[in-house]
């Protein structure tokens, strides 16, 4: 259900401004604010959700009525109450969530949402499906945005000097500012502004500055996502941008783009590259992804073919590229490609493929790279016709006389800016360094910041500063558009908490409009946009319900390549930077969880393990295992090295990391060093957005700040760096200790073309490989002849005896609950991880307990490496020595998969886990007395104990028991989702297939089968849930579509047809627990023609290694090539020759 | 020396026979008086109290209060305050439950099975040893119930009927735990409190006589009115055979439920076949090795050396001797089957333990548990009380680490090697496994204080003047 | 010598073994009874802020549930109407009773009556009103005898066991669906042979499967 | 004394004394009699004419129960008042019922047996004219007496002292009852 969300006027906001929320209940009982927020908050039954946190609230009020003399207290129990709306409010069945479109804005693009509310409060956020390109997929931090306005820390008044405003005041202040400087046209004001996609924000924008010629209007961003217009200006003589479109992309080659990550329309690209690599069937098509990069991002960790090399050598390489796709260019490009260390076959194989698929292949290259390498890149792409197939140019915002963060600094400096405005950013956290511009700031005498937390900038010189609160976007009316430029609404679902206000009412009211309504302000640019006759109300009504405005999309031009317009960009060649211990490559990259910093105080993304490194609540300076032994850091291993040795160094299971000096250019900063498999050998990355020195509780503290390194000049990578050790260590919370598969049987992989020579391993000659792996691969099988014959829908319900001693009770549900995950297709974005957080009110831990190993996340992504490289010995040798440099990595979603003979049940004492007759092993909170022993008995380690009371006792003071405050901040209560409970200390948990969703569902469906055949009886088909009909937290938000929930019971729902592929397997299929969720195994599609290509993935080397020491595997011939070879080797396994260059 | 003409199956205890294997060794020093065991042993009760008492009894109870404090913050605050975490969800609290169960079962052995085997010279220690099997299960006791996340609804594990209507699951193996770890408990302070009963009849009458009315009377209601008939003699003797016969089995399916907690597990290093014996020899192995290190310094103390005779010693490091070599072959068993399974998870579980990060563990169980006993091959060693004071001290250390590393190292790293990890135990752990012993000397310091701390009546019964054709006839007095 | 225990003593022992049994019995009774949902809860019919009668409405002004409790059949709760629902009537009704001021001054400031809250189950175990209610189960089940009560009273223990007794056997409970509002219908199986088979015919053709295991309750 | 005593008590010094007297005592047919030793005397259960102790029969008895009582609960609580579908394990099996039926066993049979010892015994007897006399404290510690109850039919006082003196008892004595 979508529909505009009727908005009290925001004067009633106002009654419930900040602190007084935070007065104890009784107090607050007496204000009209209360009454107003019951009114929001409770409506008509809400306090009779079963929601634990609702119930608690309840309790609290109870009491506090009882203290204000209200109510009376039973004398048997104490007496709840239940507080109706006085007046109904439409469309609102208390009970039911209510469902409304919005989008998530994020520089010059936006995620459309839907906001799961409970009562006015939302509590979870998915995708909007209506916006084709992103499928109703939605990203890790959209997943979690919900929390930030939950969040305690956020700042909760308008404050001049420290002193409370009004909203009045604020008012009156912004008009004072506007006539001021209407007087002066505008001079001496200065804006500086975070960059925004808000047609809105454009249009008031636009006003001000007629208004305010003279006004300096400046946007900065620390974090580039898009490619630089200059280079699209260059060689297409427009400003134009890419718009890519991998599902139509048979190769692709990433240069030092992580666009399935850090670049704008992420999810979109997610889409369309599983699209491109799904294969369901033999005789599907499968693409190939080549990257040559200088960290290992998740898009590297995707690649068929990987180079590692130095950002600074990047250029190099491009100019190679085009010198060997366009001979024509060769000359130019020559001097450009001098001193390149790359393995010329690798480019010539790689280009010759590209070309072979003309129109269905393309280049992409990251938006932290230079123009010129942008412009050759739009050159191989125009070489390649993948322009207008593979990706198509789009007319971008432009908004000339913008200007850019130095241009205003001079400003400043010259000391012509008498009032400064900041809207968002965190521009004195994040500026370059070479600005100073704290300096700057406090030379201002007048600024205002609007600001979500009390910040670095709000707080650098508080007398003279007048910080606004802004509003979250859930909570106030805008609209965006999205990376293609489909403009999409920002819908609030709550007033504002805190009166908060948005850019565009600020600018409103400094450009003096006359209705400073945000929905009026949206409007007006909206209905303009749907182009004219159309009827106003409609519009808008239309817009709000479907989440975005059709056919809105950004123009689609086409380009001419001007090769002229290259030279122009191109200077004189330098020689390529000489990399070494002693001249590093730094890389600055946004953080995968935090971004720039702007969600430095959301625990969810905090706790949420880094895709790659696994650490969670730190950033570290990430260093090559090569460095890292020069360095001096070298990781010592057990007595015996029985298993491949950790990359890092740990103490009592922490990883104990050492804290080293990096030095450029003079400036220096301190922080952990973790030793990363995969980058360029030279190269040392340093992830933006930590070591916040003025933010919430969460977000202060954790990790290092690395913006004091990065000038103007290099924003991006910079070399002459060095490392310097200072002797101290510092622990990192690192959730997965162990980085080896160990030759398990645990992801299944094989390539999917069969090399040169076949050797039947490959998935075009043998698509059911994942069987002749494993245990099962040579043991009888686990569900005996009899149960073999059976389909998978009588297996799902009679449970074959197979040749066990017990029979297994019928499962005689109407359903049959399970799901399937395609490991071909995850990228491992972890936007699951935080979904399912979001959905099952899963409690954060703090770094201190995710040390301990006590994380809470039900869904987690184990991330392997392998090289090739194992010891075939059981123990002891060379092999398990080495650390890989260049790993080939392989990721899995792992959370409870659900054995039908659940080997946590059978050793729970009290029933408090059991199995239900649809499949679900259910977890019985109340029932749980904390054994503990179905954790130590489940082999997928997927239960979590709760072993303090994360909701109720703040994280900092867990060891204080009873001597600390108990109960969870009201805010915090709001972000909870009332169809689950919220566990307490000393009882297990652990993904429950999201079980409210199931029964909501079948109930739903069964009410209105009772109502649609009224009497006539109801077929077993009928009575099933139909496919789709809901889908699970983590399904539901998976932009690759890799995860697949449904009832197995019906051959045609799409868990079944996954479960049928050739390549689904269970994990530890052999000890007969009969896992429910079942993975589609893993493929690699490499290049038989390329130079680094190993006819196995190096899992499986490593696991024939294992258990074909002697490489008599059946199915395996191939493994004697890698077997034979020295263990120490792993770079003859075919790993990369050319890694590692410097 | 006595000789029994003629032995009726109906009277086993008081049947004196030859085991072949055992010499016949005098269980009863310098052909003591009836009278002369009677003051001995209640002269240890009616005695004052000695100063080195109270000093052990102030000491215990300090060591004591570590349990009781460790245990009231830990039910105050969470689990969270000992160190286990994923993977590791057990550690010190299921080690210690193990390992003092374990010490328990050589009490009950002791009173049980060498009885029924007719090895009469467990008479002078059966009932020190039972005290300790006790102890020990109340030791024990304290880690299952209070490892619980939710102590306050332990009850969940009694089937009482609720409201919830909701049962039990006695499809695990924790379930058999209660059990048989609350039979074993009862069942042992039966039999104990059953031996006790023609003793404390002795102290009614003595402190009675000694005109110590209150001490009598608490006695008395005790020894139930017990005037020594032999038509109760009868129905007693039968009884406590019955009992001990019981005991038998209920000592070795206790331990084999306890080891059931591990092999009824899929975990690598758990999951195997082995554990039952393994686990009971280890019991046994254990018991002998506690019972040694209490009973040696209290027949030093009390100069028992006439009723704890060098041949008990003899006996005691004997069986220690053999359980020991069982254990050692069990460990070499378990690698065995592990590589010849062919099971890549089950290979590297055992490789781990013994070569992995826990490696140390590893090794303290090894050198105490196999390498430690064999020293009592030799005569010189066995005689030597001192000495195997100092060795029983290992065997129990070295059980210990057996326990740690069957849990730990096998749940550090199992399956999937993305949830390894490693455990370390938290300050409130060890402390309040230091305290238990605290908790135990303070039981057994009671003990000796107030009830007799070998059972006269049986001891007068295996004297030579106990037979009915005189013997040596007149003992001196 | 004098002795020890006067012959008196010989008769402590069975004293005092019945003692503890008598104790025993006592204190089982005790706990079986005080620490059943039954005791806490049936019964409890508090003072609301308004004495609004039940009877009167259904039996005398003849409202259907649904008028006040509108989404108890779309909805997982059924919703406690708002003073809105009441003005509708009471507008006109009993304009300016004494007893209505708390509905009139909440309708007036949009503030919500403080009713008290009744029939309540645990937080953890989640009751959908619409699952019941479209599928043959009355109201009059688990509420009792509503359209009768001046007062609300808590009729019914609400305890697991009391849901697992109708969830083991639906058949014996359910209503044809245009009784299920009607507090005053009998069960299908209280209408004799014929209602037995329908109550079966029921259960068979709309597939009546409660669940008894943990998830259909507990999330 | 006035009344009817108890019955007479003689001592005896050792163990071969009591054994002979009892013997004789048993041939004289008496029937309500008993000895009093600190320890059981072996062989004197047939040199007074006992019948073996029926205890091990109770204890059948309760083993039986016992047993009986584990595998009923454990069938009536997972088979029959709530079925729950737990690690795919049928809802019965005397499988897994084994152990906790078997302790039940146990401890019923310890319950058993140690029941009927005391009521077989009459115990507990805290009052009793044995008790009462002055040396029985001896007869716990290394003394042996022979008690012949007044109650017997073939009691006389004279006769049975003769025949106590007979049989070597010493300080023979009247129990008051």
């Amino acid at each position: 259900m979508k529909r505009k969300f009727d908005h009290p006027a925001p004067a009633a906001g106002e009654e419930l401004s900040g602190p007084r929320y935070w007065r104890s209940l009784d107090e607050l009982a007496a204000t009209p604010g209360f009454r107003a927020q019951l009114e929001r908050e409770f409506p008509e039954g809400a306090s009779e959700l079963n929601g634990f946190d609702r119930r608690n609230f309840m309790k609290l009020m109870a009491a506090s009525f009882a203290l204000g003399g209200v109510g009376l207290t039973g004398c048997r129990r104490p007496e709840k109450f239940i507080l109706p709306y006085g007046k109904s409010v439409e469309g609102v069945i208390p009970g039911l969530p209510s469902y409304f479109a919005t989008a998530m804005p994020i520089r010059k693009s936006a995620i459309p949402l839907l906001a799961e509310t409970h009562q006015g409060r939302p509590t979870k956020l998915e995708g909007n499906p209506s916006y084709e390109p992103n499928g109703g997929a939605a990203s890790l931090a959209a997943q979690a945005s919900v929390l930030d306005l939950y969040d305690p820390d956020r700042a909760k008044a308008h404050t001049k000097g420290g002193v409370v405003l009004k909203a009045e005041e604020v008012s009156a202040l912004l008009a004072a500012v506007a006539q001021k400087y209407a007087a002066t046209q505008g001079a001496g004001l200065a804006i500086l502004a975070d960059e925004s996609s808000s047609p809105t924000r454009a249009r008031l924008v636009r006003e001000l500055r007629a208004k305010l010629p003279r006004m300096v209007w400046s946007e900065y961003e620390p974090v580039q996502d898009e490619p630089p217009l200059a280079a699209a200006q260059a060689v297409f003589g427009a400003a134009v941008k890419p718009v890519y479109h991998f599902g139509k992309a048979k190769r692709i080659l990433s240069i030092d783009a992580d666009f399935l990550q850090s670049e704008a329309g992420g999810i979109a690209h997610i889409r369309g590259f599983s699209k491109g690599r799904r294969v369901t069937k033999k005789g599907d098509a499968m693409n190939r992804l080549y990257v040559a990069e200088s960290a290992l991002s998740l898009t590297g960790s995707m690649a068929d073919h990987r180079l590692r090399v130095a950002t600074s050598h990047v250029l190099a390489l491009t100019a190679k590229l085009v010198a060997t796709a366009y001979p024509a260019a060769e000359s130019a490009m020559a001097p450009f490609a001098q001193g390149l260390a790359v393995d010329g076959k690798w480019i010539e194989a790689c280009v010759a493929d590209l070309m072979a698929h003309r129109g269905a292949s393309v280049v992409v290259a990251g938006s932290h790279l230079p123009a010129e390498i942008h412009a050759l890149v739009y050159g191989l792409n125009t070489v390649l016709g993948a322009i207008g197939e593979t990706v198509t140019f789009v007319q971008a915002e432009s908004a000339p006389g913008t200007s850019t963060l130095s241009d205003l600094a001079a400003a400043i400096k010259g000391g012509s800016v008498k009032t400064l405005f900041v809207l968002g950013g965190n521009p004195v956290y994040n500026a370059p360094a070479d600005l100073d511009w704290s300096a700057l700031q406090k030379s201002v005498p007048e600024v205002i910041r609007l600001g979500y937390h009390v910040d670095e900038t709000s707080s650098l010189n508080p007398a003279a500063t007048t910080h606004l609160a802004a509003a979250h976007y859930l909570e106030s009316w805008g609209d965006a558009r999205t990376h293609d430029g489909t403009v999409v609404p920002v819908q609030p679902m709550i007033q504002p908490l805190f009166g908060g206000l948005s850019q565009i009412e600020v600018l409103a009211r400094l450009a003096g409009e006359q209705n400073v309504d945000p929905y009026a302000l949206v409007s007006a640019t909206i209905i303009p946009l749907a182009g004219a006759g159309a009827k106003s109300d409609k519009v808008m009504a239309r817009f709000l319900h479907d989440g975005l405005l059709a056919g809105s999309a950004y123009r689609t031009v086409d380009v001419r390549y001007d090769t002229a317009g290259v030279q122009r960009l191109f200077g004189a060649a330098q020689p390529l930077p000489k990399l070494g211990a002693s001249n590093l490559e730094v890389r600055f990259v946004a953080d995968a969880k935090v971004d720039d910093g702007r969600f430095a105080n959301n625990g969810w993304l905090q706790e949420c393990p880094e895709p790659i490194t696994k650490i969670s609540w730190d950033n570290a300076i990430l260093v090559s295992p090569k460095l890292g032994k020069e360095l001096g850091i070298d990781p010592k291993g057990s007595l015996l090295q029985v298993a491949r040795k950790e990359t890092a160094e740990f103490y009592m299971g922490k990883e104990n990391a050492r804290v080293f000096e990096l030095s450029v250019g003079g400036r220096r900063i301190r922080g952990p060093v973790h030793i990363q498999p995969g980058l360029a050998d030279y190269t040392v990355v340093v992830p933006l957005g930590y070591g916040r020195t003025v933010s919430g509780r969460v977000g202060k503290g954790a990790g290092f700040s690395a913006y004091p390194l990065r000038t103007s000049a290099a924003l991006h990578f910079v070399t002459g760096a060095k490392l310097a050790d200072t002797g101290t260590r510092m622990f990192l919370a690192n959730t997965q200790e162990h980085w080896s598969m160990e030759g398990r049987d645990i992801i299944r992989e094989a390539n999917f073309e069969p090399a040169a020579k076949p050797d039947g391993n490959s998935y075009q000659e043998n698509p059911g490989y994942v069987r002749s792996i494993g245990m099962e691969s040579h043991s009888p099988t686990i569900l005996g002849e009899y149960g073999e014959k059976m389909s998978p829908q009588d297996r799902a319900t009679k449970i074959p005896r197979g040749n066990s001693l017990y029979q297994t009770p019928a499962f005689d549900g109407h359903n049959q609950w399970g799901m399937s995950i395609d490991l071909n297709t995850c990228v491992g974005c972890n936007a699951c991880v935080v979904a399912c957080q979001a959905e099952n009110n899963i409690p954060i831990v703090g770094k201190d307990q995710v040390l301990r190993g006590r994380e809470m996340h039900w869904i987690r992504l184990d991330r392997y490496y392998s090289s090739g490289t194992i010891d075939a010995e059981a123990f002891g040798g060379a092999g398990n020595v080495e650390l890989p440099s260049d790993p080939q990595v392989s990721l899995q979603p792992m959370t409870c998969v659900h054995c039908e003979l659940a080997p946590c049940e059978t050793v729970c004492p009290v029933n408090a886990t059991v199995h239900d007759e649809e499949g679900i092993n259910t977890m019985a909170y109340n029932r749980c007395i904390g054994t503990r022993y179905c954790a130590n008995n489940c082999p997928y380690k997927v239960r979590r104990f709760n072993f303090f009371d994360w909701n109720q006792r703040s994280l900092d003071s867990l060891y204080m028991g009873p001597a600390s405050e108990y109960g969870m901040p009201e805010l915090l209560k709001m972000a909870k989702n009332p169809e689950v409970s919220v566990r307490m200390r000393g009882v297990m948990e652990k993904c429950t297939y999201c079980v409210q969703r199931v029964q909501n569902a079948k109930i739903q469906h069964k009410a209105k089968l009772m109502q649609r055949n009224q009497g006539a009886p109801i077929s077993l088909e009928e009575i099933r849930v139909p496919d789709g009909a809901f889908k699970v937290a983590c399904e539901q938000t998976c932009p690759a579509g890799a995860i697949v929930f449904g009832n197995i019971l019906d051959p045609k729902s799409a868990v079944s047809q996954a479960k049928a592929r050739e390549q689904d397997y269970a994990v530890l299929g052999y000890l007969n627990v009969r896992p429910r969720t079942t993975y589609s195994g893993k493929l690699r599609n490499p290049n038989p023609k390329m130079p680094d290509f190993n006819p196995l993935p190096f899992s499986r080397v490593e696991y024939s290694r294992k258990n074909e020491p002697a490489g008599h595997g059946h199915e395996t011939k191939g493994d004697h090539k890698p077997a034979k070879k020295a263990p120490s080797h792993g770079s003859s396994l075919g790993a990369p020759k050319t890694g590692g260059l410097s | 020396m006595a000789h029994a003409e003629h032995s009726s199956p109906a009277h086993p205890l008081l049947q004196e026979v030859r085991p072949a294997e055992l010499p016949r060794a005098v269980l009863v020093e310098n052909n003591r008086s009836f009278n002369w065991i009677t003051e001995k042993i209640c002269g240890i009760i009616e005695g004052k109290t000695p100063t080195w008492w109270w000093i052990c009894f102030v000491l215990a109870c300090f060591v004591a209060s570590f349990t009781v404090a460790g245990i009231t913050y830990l039910v105050a605050t969470g689990v969270g305050v000992w160190g286990h975490a994923n993977p590791v969800n057990w550690a010190w609290d299921i080690v210690n439950f193990v390992f003092w169960i374990g010490i328990g079962h050589a009490g009950t052995l002791i009173s049980a099975i060498l009885c029924l085997l007719r090895q009469k010279w467990r008479t002078s220690i059966n009932r020190a040893a039972e005290a300790m099997t006790i102890f020990a299960v109340v030791c024990a006791a304290i880690f299952p119930v209070f490892h619980v996340g939710r102590v306050w609804f332990a009850w969940y594990l009694f089937p009482i009927p609720n409201s919830n209507a909701i049962w039990q699951n006695f499809r695990s193996p924790l379930e058999w735990d209660v059990f048989a770890v609350s039979t074993y408990g009862t069942v042992s302070v039966l039999f104990w409190y059953v031996g006790l009963i023609p003793d404390l009849a002795v102290l009614r009458d003595r402190f009675f006589a000694a005109g110590n009315r209150l001490r009598a009377t608490l006695y008395g209601l005790f020894a139930l009115g017990w005037r020594g008939s032999n038509r109760h003699w009868s129905n007693y003797e039968m009884a406590y055979l019955i009992l001990a016969g019981i005991s038998t089995p209920l000592v070795l399916s206790v331990h084999t439920i306890v080891s059931f907690d591990f092999a009824v597990s899929l975990l690598p290093g758990w999951h195997t076949t082995i554990f039952p014996p393994y686990f009971v020899a280890g019991a046994i192995f254990s018991g002998f090795g506690m019972v040694l290190t209490l009973m040696l310094p209290l027949r030093a103390v009390y100069k028992l050396e006439d009723l704890i005779t060098q041949y008990h010693i003899d006996c005691m490091c004997k069986i220690t001797l053999a359980t020991g070599t069982i254990v050692g072959y069990a460990y070499g068993m378990e690698f065995f089957i592990a590589w010849y399974g062919a099971n890549p998870y089950e290979g590297f579980a055992f490789v781990n333990r013994a070569f992995g990060h826990y490696a140390w563990a590893y090794w303290i169980m090894i050198s105490c548990n196999v390498i430690t006993p064999q020293f009592f091959w030799f005569k010189a060693v066995r005689e030597n009380t001192a000495l195997v004071w100092v060795l029983s001290i290992f065997v129990n250390v070295g059980m210990w680490f057996e326990r740690f590393v069957i849990i730990v190292t096998s749940l550090a790293r199992d399956f999937l090697p993305s949830s390894w990890g490693y455990y370390s135990p938290s300050i409130v752990e060890i402390f309040t496994f230091f305290g238990t012993f605290g908790v135990f000397s303070v039981l057994f310091l009671l003990f000796i204080r107030f009830l007799p701390v070998m059972p006269m009546a049986e001891l007068k019964a295996v004297t030579p003047q106990a037979d009915v054709h005189g013997g040596h006839g007149n003992a001196k007095h | 010598m004098s002795k020890l225990f006067p012959k008196s003593a010989n008769r402590l022992p069975l004293q005092i073994v019945v003692y503890l049994v008598v104790l025993a019995g006592i204190a089982t009774a005790g706990v079986t009874y005080y620490m059943t949902p039954k005791y806490a809860r049936v019964g409890y019919a508090p003072l609301q802020p308004v004495p609004f009668s039940h009877a009167k409405h259904v039996q005398e002004v003849g409202l259907d549930c649904r008028y006040c409790h509108s989404n108890v059949d779309k909805s997982g709760h059924s919703n406690v109407p708002s003073s809105q629902t009441c003005m509708n009537c009471h507008s006109i009704i009993k304009a300016n009773s004494p007893l209505l001021a708390p509905v009139r001054e909440s309708y007036a400031n949009n503030t919500a009556v403080p009713w008290v809250w009744i029939h309540q189950t645990p937080d953890y175990a989640y009751f959908n009103h619409a699952a019941h209610v479209n599928r043959g189960v009355s109201c009059v089940e688990c509420h009792g005898k509503v359209n009768e009560m001046d007062t609300v009273t808590h009729t019914q223990p609400l305890s697991m066991s009391f849901c697992l007794d109708c969830h083991r056997d639906p058949a014996s409970r359910i209503r044809k669906p245009g009784d299920v509002f009607n507090l005053n219908s009998a069960r299908l199986v209280e209408q004799g042979e014929a209602g037995a088979k329908a109550a079966e015919k029921f259960k068979h053709d709309w597939k009546l499967m409660p669940p008894q295991s943990c998830s259909g309750c507990h999330r | 004394m006035s009344a009817q005593p108890y019955g007479l008590i003689a001592t005896f010094d050792d163990v071969p004394s009591l054994y002979h007297a009892a013997e004789s005592v048993r041939d004289a047919g008496y029937r309500n009699w008993d000895c009093i030793t600190p320890f059981p005397v072996h062989g004197l259960d047939k040199a007074m004419g006992l019948r073996r102790s029926i205890v091990p029969r109770i204890s059948l008895a309760g083993g039986i129960t016992g047993f009986l009582t584990g595998m009923s609960l454990i069938w009536w609580t997972g088979a029959v008042d709530y079925k729950l579908i737990v690690g795919g394990k049928p809802y019965f099996s005397p499988m897994f019922a084994f152990p906790v039926a078997y302790e039940l066993t146990i401890l019923f049979t310890a319950f058993a047996t140690i029941i009927g010892m005391f009521v077989l015994n009459g115990l507990p007897m805290h009052y009793h004219p044995v008790l009462k006399y002055d040396q029985i404290r001896r007869g716990m510690d290394d003394t042996f007496f022979i008690v012949i109850e007044a109650r017997d039919p073939r009691f006389n006082l004279e006769n049975t002292k003769a025949l106590l003196a007979r049989a070597g008892g010493k300080a023979i004595t009247e129990l008051e009852a």
